[in-house]
């Protein structure tokens, strides 16, 4: 697998166009264990994301997502904003000074990605966040090399193993048991982040 | 005398400035306060921005002290202490009830103490017994 | 279902409002959440008539839960239940940080729990660590 | 010692002239170990009571000071709202259905005050608070029958006695040893209260 600058830039716009889709699902994944505006933080960060990049051209991988990171993190007021703004900021160090990545170079933005969100949020593997996607799709990617396709997949079935678990970190942990029976909004947005990425790699690909 | 200076972070504007009219009711001589509440367009959540906007307006010598409300408030803490890292040393988060921490750590600063003490103040209003028996 | 009701005690009206607004945020079924911010004139300070007021404006069967900022606002407190005796027994003062239990007692009360677990759990929130090592 | 209704509304109008004439006073003690209101409440919730119990006319002098309590219940926003009012509450108490106090029975009243103060603020005897003069007041009361001239003087003594105090209760009390070397406010506003009733004792006696 290997990424161009351009579908790197179509992959930031596309998780925008995923986070409008599914605000309202995003929204009231939220209502039911915690405050109800994961869709709003999403789809607020990512239009100002893909405002940002849109229009401007960037050699560097890097340097466009370190451009991703700081406007999540200056435009999400949720948990959502650190922590996917300190993901792509790591990512973005992993990835600079580059116009292509490779599988390799791709992977280790998301292990860097990976360590960012533990480093932010102290979670762990099955506390019902985000991570819940991440780290196994950072582990598949690892192992198996970086595959869009099998990240999307890795990503909508462990999203949905959320459902089953107790929120240990995060708002829903307030909740304790009855965290349970819903998927976590997290998770779901962690989710449309790896399918758009699938999908601009198709499209880029082919 | 420079003395230790208090931000106080939470997801809501008037939560934050009502604490800081709060607590600025003690007039505690040369300690200054400053909100960061809400984001920037006035919603309900935190700003890195704001809180490094904040700290930046009452930075002195002695230090500066970070309180929050719940938790994504505390990762936007971290984040502006890592964006300010010429104050390393001179800035930290206390692990305290909000309200009650801000209210002690003002009364401690006004006496002088360093950050560390007045973190530690603030702290300690964990163990308040708020009612008697 | 009854659920038991909050009411936030502040010598501030902004804090109080504003932690009605960070906790209603989280929209828990059918608990309501009432502010008793600052003094009639708009002044800081607390008012009997104001938490009496607050009270009666969510009063249901499971009882209702008031929280407080600091100790003169405990007296008022506790005035406000004198003059509401036909409310024994379904109203009670949690000794609990003001912000961290009123989260935490929306959250209980929306499970709905009783009054008394409600207590408790405002008060837990005194343990909670808000930063982990 | 006997007081007629007419000089206990005579005592109500008089603290509120003191608590205006001293108003600076009282919030410049409550600044230095307190949050320096006390002199806007004691002025605030005193013109109140005066504008209630004015023109009004009482014969019964326990109905007089439920009004003068009430006012100040609910017109105080501080500390001294609570604990003066359920003072003044607990002494109409006592002096329900009476047109005249004789020694016995306005002590009765003043110690039914210092129970309420004790019991709305839970402090003892030595904390710094304004039980520091009410207390000594009640005693000699007790001992020696009431007489207006002492109380004021022993409320001034024991308002100066304050100063080398830790205050243990109230806002002050936050302070630690930084509250010693102030007089206590509600200690002042208590010496202005015993003051005025020396005041009219002597004016209506003549
Ligand atoms: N400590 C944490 N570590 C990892 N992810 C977290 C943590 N706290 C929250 N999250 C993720 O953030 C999501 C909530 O985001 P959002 O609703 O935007 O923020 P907020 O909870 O501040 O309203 C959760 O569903 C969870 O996936
Ligand atoms: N728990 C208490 N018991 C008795 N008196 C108290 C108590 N707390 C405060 N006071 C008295 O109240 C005075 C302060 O009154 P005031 O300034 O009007 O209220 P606040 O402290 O709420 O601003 C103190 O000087 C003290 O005499
Ligand atoms: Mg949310
Ligand atoms: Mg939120
Ligand atoms: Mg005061
Ligand atoms: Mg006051």
């Amino acid at each position: 697998m290997e990424l161009s600058a351009a579908v790197m830039k179509q992959w930031a716009l596309r998780i925008n166009a995923k986070m409008q889709e599914h605000k309202d699902k995003l929204s009231e994944l939220d209502q039911a264990i915690g405050d109800g505006d994961h869709g709003h933080n999403m789809a607020r960060g990512f239009q100002e994301v893909a405002n940002k990049v849109e229009d401007a051209s960037y050699d560097d991988i890097g340097a466009m997502y370190k451009d991703v990171a700081s406007t999540l993190i200056s435009k999400v007021g949720g948990a959502s904003g650190p922590l996917y703004g300190t993901a792509f900021l790591k990512a973005a160090n992993a990835w600079k000074g580059r116009d292509v990545l490779d599988s390799a170079v791709f992977t280790e933005g998301i292990e860097a990605a990976v360590g960012g969100i533990e480093t932010r949020g102290k979670a762990s593997l099955g506390d019902k966040t985000m991570l819940d996607v991440w780290i196994p799709v950072r582990d598949e990617m690892k192992e198996h090399g970086a595959d869009a396709e099998k990240a999307a997949k890795t990503a909508e079935k462990e999203a949905e193993a959320t459902i089953d678990r107790v929120a240990k970190k995060g708002r829903a942990s307030y909740l304790g048991e009855r965290s349970k029976g819903h998927m976590d909004p997290g998770a779901f947005s962690s989710q449309l982040v790896f399918e758009a990425l699938a999908e601009v790699y198709k499209e880029g690909a082919s | 005398m420079a003395k230790v200076s208090i931000i106080v972070i939470s997801h809501s504007k008037e939560l934050a400035d009502g604490i800081v009219d709060l607590v600025s009711q003690t007039k505690q001589e040369d300690v200054a306060i400053a909100a960061a509440g809400g984001t920037e367009d006035g919603e309900i959540g935190t700003s890195v921005d704001r809180i490094t906007g904040a700290v930046e307006s009452v930075t002195t010598e002695e230090g500066v002290l970070l309180l929050f409300d719940i938790g994504s408030a505390l990762m936007n803490a971290e984040m502006a202490l890592e964006m300010l890292p010429e104050l390393e040393g001179r800035i930290t988060i206390a692990d305290a009830p909000l309200v009650e921490g801000a209210y002690i750590a003002a009364v401690e600063a006004g006496m002088g103490k360093t950050l560390e003490e007045v973190k530690k103040a603030a702290e300690s209003a964990k163990e308040w017994k708020k009612i008697e028996d």
